[in-house]
């Protein structure tokens, strides 16, 4: 199915600035009709939730900082399908959609967000550590290019236990500048540990260019051969190309065959955070990748298909109606209380250093 | 004199001194373009341009290698590491580099710079992106530590950050920012190991740091309400240290209460507490207290956070408690 | 009861721990075939193999950050940073991520491993191989933090904190790796955050770690040629602190001395000294004073090394000085 | 001359195991005789420097550690004569060679070695950090990677003021898996720095070969396309291969041209420092290793072109008689007095923290 409604509706969508179609990984087999409407429903459910953390920033109920993944949907939601229950997801502080796509509770992530009790980690952690262990979320770190290095540990354990689960590793293209990310894939490489390490090429670190300070055009594909690894550079706006790279990354990694290093071509709607305009992008940019929306995308797609609006329509609305009732759940819960100030510092609960 | 905000003293810091020095240059993650992620360098990229104010990767070891390189054979170069947390990627050559090679070449180079950092909680980040740590500089021989409290004193200890021969860790508190203050017009230097005495009491001495500067005065009028007439001092130079002021504040009131931002264990306080404790023994009336986030890792949300950094309240109670003991 | 040095101490207790438990790694650079450059790994590799036994490149944030993906993920696993210098190129995985993710998390996931480290200096290697670097991660909350100083010890606290649920780092002194020590045989496992009374005096209690816990006892006996008795606590686990025997020492002398081999501040001893000032104020006969490093990096020349770092014959007159005053 | 020499001697000598004289980078021009006589004197000078504070160490003489380049002399001398004087020179604890190359006093780097006041450091930085500035060596530096990143600095501010200077940084195989270097050649490839990076591949790191942890059968070159540079592979037993290839790279960086990233492939014929034996190294491989000795090369080269045997022996002697009176000035000097201590710790000359 996928393949040919692809082409269609590629062709309704001209590729912005900085996409090449033709330098594109192609992925081989297809996307199930079930998996499709899934992969929809993800991308609806991350871009409302997303829409409704902003909103809730400005009404300042969210403190502090937060990044979106708005436009970058289609990565978060791809993995999510191709990933097993079991393996573990390594996400950054522009973490939200990975650990929705991962079937955490929204209503933990918002309340999080809020800094209240029912949040993920009782507000203590915050919109940037995002992690649910029991859905193989292993966290979400906010120190640029760390996270590359502990997903190795995550599977190095497997591997030495005999299990057959993958880290996936996500980043943004100006992590790949980083020290951590060159000792990271080196030693997974020599090591043949199942990782995936997935960049999201959004063009932009926070206000600045990745381009103008990056050696090689291509941030992470072009790094690649450093590692003995193949550059794959695919579509991080197409949710259908993003599983199934992601499906056959994960295999080959679980049949030993050891990590991949996976780009994908993407662009945030807004601000690196919060506090950002994002004025330091040209404006035709900005509009192209807007008009090339990996939700609206997907539909058309979807409907190319012959799926009907109304299902889809209905996925909308289901998908409000669980943003709405989250954010209504997250409001209620209580502020953090003290009782949680000085627990968990220590495996014991508490945070005595002293007797 | 005009008012300021605590971020565009530092833009107007380094402007003074990028205009008096050709040496001086700017160098970090989006301080050019897009004036800082703190927007404490606006205004530097559009009056110096790009060759003095340098955007770079996200590469902190190299920044701050470029910075030291740059510092050995000629340069100023003031480098920003936006976050104070993030010195934990680049620390091998703070600590190890920068910081020894003076002493390891007998005094064959120097190192004229200054590494500015965004530094505190109370802004809702979380625990990877709130920390003080002056402590962390200021256990290393070789670095100066600096962090101001208004944007006066901003301007005048950056200046005199700049001018100096030594590397200067620069301790910017991201809570104080917004802050406004009066600074006075024309060129501003100030001097690095003095301390200030804001307020001058009879019953005890409390010494403070940064963004608990203001905390601390704040507490001391609560105090003053209840009959208790406190000094303030705040200590604004880690290394050099003022012990002098403070041990002359302390002899006087007999009572030394140290107010710090940084988690409990091996802070400026815990240093400042030795110094007194072997040096004014004598003039002690009792316990000295150090009044500290507890030791452990920030907490996210706003309720606890302002539970866990010192509070007015908590200073004045803790400092009433113990001079009715 | 076995003689064994400190260096064989290390591998004993690695064999113990990893035979008892298969979860038990251990990884490092040149820690396997080569038997580690401090040869306090010898024997591990042939005895447990390549799949539990790594050798690494030179890569201190992937061997840390492997070690804590894996610590979060079912293993135990006891990483060897060669030098404790070199904590300085990983210390955003050691204090950002393996001291908070726990915390941060509220307790989802919790981090057994430990940090083994060659610290401290008398070995000539200069400025960036000498270093003591307890107080780097004493203040950082969710860090525990050992440092034995004899054989005995080293079996007893690192079986200890294999064993432990939280992040430990180990500080193995190298100038102690070639001393040797009475071992009892069979199973050893000790307790973290307990200080030993080594030797009880009347006159003045001097708390010293590691290195300098056999320089202050062997002050001690030259206090007591000249008539002054001192009590010796060895307080080989800074975090968790044993505060009550240090309290409890120092009560019963009235003078508290600190021998410390890093530099001068912010020390455990300044934290010690800051806990004793506060809570047994009133039991202090005189002065606090901290014997130490001075604030300098540490000299390569021997002669002037050992100028640096506190000897018998410095911790015995400034304990004699203080005592006279 | 050099080249149908080069030809000659190389016939003369079977390339050892780990070097494919098919793989490696022929550099253009040749090298004068005067030249050649003097890659000649210093690679002797440092060999027999070299031999004598191995012997002093035996002694025990010099205290602490020490990193010999004993068998890898070539690198250093070809460097030092391609550099200019005021190019900046950023070595490693193994720097002995490199520091002399620069014509830095033989008693000061002895001096320094036995930590006496005669030392280049006055004994206070050793045998890792040797360092004279005058003569352009701007530091050794015993944390592996870090002077990757500081030497950026030199070449910057030699831009930022138009100086046509030139920094090269020496660094070892084991050097290119530490996250520093892959910052270091990034930026110095984005801002065109003229920063010439020299692997000294000698196949180990401390006691573990470098091709079992690392991701590519090259370490430097085959990391130079993740930077936009060339992957140049050299001799490095070779001087004349070494001078210049040198020679092109600074040549180019002076231009303008930006960073060079050479791997120059050697051996040690001891072990990693004084503690160690090597015993972990194959047999025949250090044979063959021992027997392509550069200066045994280098003067059967220098024969072959006609030079007589009793003009190299005099350059022989000559050295002999440097170092034997570098050594007794070195010992003849007292030890460091505690009048140092405490000194240079700040640029006013002292070390006080507080008033
Ligand atoms: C070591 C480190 N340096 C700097 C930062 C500040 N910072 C946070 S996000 C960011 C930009 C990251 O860009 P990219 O990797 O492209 O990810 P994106 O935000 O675009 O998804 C920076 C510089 C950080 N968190 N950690
Ligand atoms: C960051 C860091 N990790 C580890 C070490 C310990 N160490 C010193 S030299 C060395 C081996 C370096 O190997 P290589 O880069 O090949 O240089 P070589 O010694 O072979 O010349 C190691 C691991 C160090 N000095 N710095
Ligand atoms: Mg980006
Ligand atoms: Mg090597």
């Amino acid at each position: 199915m996928a393949v040919s409604v692809k082409n269609q509706a590629d062709a309704e969508l001209t590729a912005p600035p900085g996409l090449d179609p033709a330098s594109l990984y192609q992925p081989s087999g297809t996307v199930a009709p079930d998996v499709a409407l899934t992969l929809y429903r993800d991308q609806v459910r991350m871009r409302r939730f997303e829409k409704r953390a902003y909103d809730l920033f400005m009404q300042s109920l969210v403190k502090g900082t937060s990044h979106l993944s708005l436009g970058m949907e289609a990565i978060a939601a791809g993995f999510g399908q191709a990933m097993q229950p079991r393996d573990y997801t390594f996400a950054t502080y522009r973490g939200h959609a990975h650990t929705l796509a991962r079937g955490a509770s929204m209503t933990g992530v918002m309340g999080e967000l809020l800094g209240r009790e029912c949040g993920l980690l009782s507000g203590k952690g915050g919109s940037m550590h995002l992690t649910d262990v029991e859905r193989g979320v292993m966290g979400s770190y906010a120190i640029v290019g760390a996270h590359l290095t502990i997903a190795l540990g995550a599977a190095w354990s497997a591997v030495y236990r005999g299990e057959d689960r993958v880290a996936v590793a996500f980043f943004g293209d100006g992590a790949t500048n980083i020290g951590a990310f060159h000792e990271a894939l080196n030693l997974a490489a020599v090591w043949k540990l199942p990782v995936v390490f997935v960049c999201e090429n959004n063009f932009y670190m926070e206000y600045t260019a990745i381009d103008s300070v990056t050696a090689v055009p291509r941030p992470a594909a072009d790094r690649a051969g450093a590692y003995g690894l193949e550059g794959v550079v695919i579509n991080g706006n197409d949710a259908d190309a993003v599983y199934l790279t992601a499906r056959e990354a994960l295999e080959r990694a679980r049949q030993g065959g050891g990590p991949s290093l996976i780009e994908a071509i993407t662009y945030r709607h807004g601000g690196h955070s919060r506090a950002d305009p994002g004025k330091y992008r040209p404006k035709d940019e900005v509009e192209a990748w807007t008009a090339y929306d990996p939700v609206v995308l997907y539909r058309s797609r979807l409907v190319a298909a012959g799926v009907a609006e109304a299902e889809l329509d209905a996925i909308d609305a289901a998908a409000q109606a669980e943003v709405d009732s989250a954010t209504e759940e997250a409001k209620a819960s209580p502020p953090s209380g003290a009782e949680r100030l000085l627990t968990n510092v220590w495996a014991d609960g508490g945070s005595a250093w002293r007797n | 004199m005009a008012e300021l905000t605590y971020r565009e003293a530092v833009a107007r810091a380094i402007a003074q001194e990028m205009e008096r020095d050709e040496s001086v240059v700017l160098i970090g993650e989006d301080v050019g373009a897009a004036g800082g992620v703190f927007k404490a360098t606006v205004g530097l990229f559009d009056k110096f341009g790009p060759k003095r104010v340098r955007d770079t990767p996200i590469s902190e070891q190299a920044i701050l290698g470029a910075t030291m390189g740059a510092a050995m054979t000629g340069l100023r170069p003031i480098a920003e590491v936006m976050f104070a947390d993030f010195f934990a990627v680049c620390w091998d050559i703070v600590a190890n580099q920068i910081a020894k090679s003076r002493y390891m070449t007998d005094g064959q180079v120097s190192f004229p710079l200054v590494i500015r950092a965004g530094n505190g909680g109370g802004l809702r980040f979380g625990a990877q992106h709130s920390q003080s740590i002056e402590n962390w500089a200021m256990m290393i021989p070789g670095l100066k530590v600096v962090a101001p409290a208004t944007p006066a004193d901003v301007v005048g200890l950056l200046a005199a950050a700049v001018r100096d021969d030594d590397p200067v860790v620069f301790c910017e508190h991201k809570a104080l920012y917004a802050s406004k203050g009066e600074v006075p017009d024309g060129e501003i230097v100030d001097k690095l190991g003095t301390a200030k005495v804001l307020r001058s009491g009879s019953d005890a001495t409390i010494v403070a740091l940064a963004n608990m500067v203001p905390r601390a005065l704040a507490a001391a009028e609560q105090l003053a309400a209840n009959g208790i007439d406190a000094t303030v001092v705040d200590v604004r130079s880690l290394v050099p240290l003022d012990t002098q002021t403070i041990l002359a504040e302390v002899s006087k009131t007999g009572r030394l209460f140290t107010v710090e931002e940084n988690p409990r264990l091996c802070g400026w306080g815990a240093e400042v507490v030795s110094i007194v404790s072997e040096e004014c023994f004598d003039s002690l009336d009792g316990p000295i207290v150090r009044i500290t986030t507890p030791h452990i890792p920030l907490p996210s949300a706003d309720a606890l956070e302002d539970m866990a950094i010192p509070s007015v309240d908590r200073i004045t109670e803790v400092v009433q408690k113990a001079l009715q003991e």
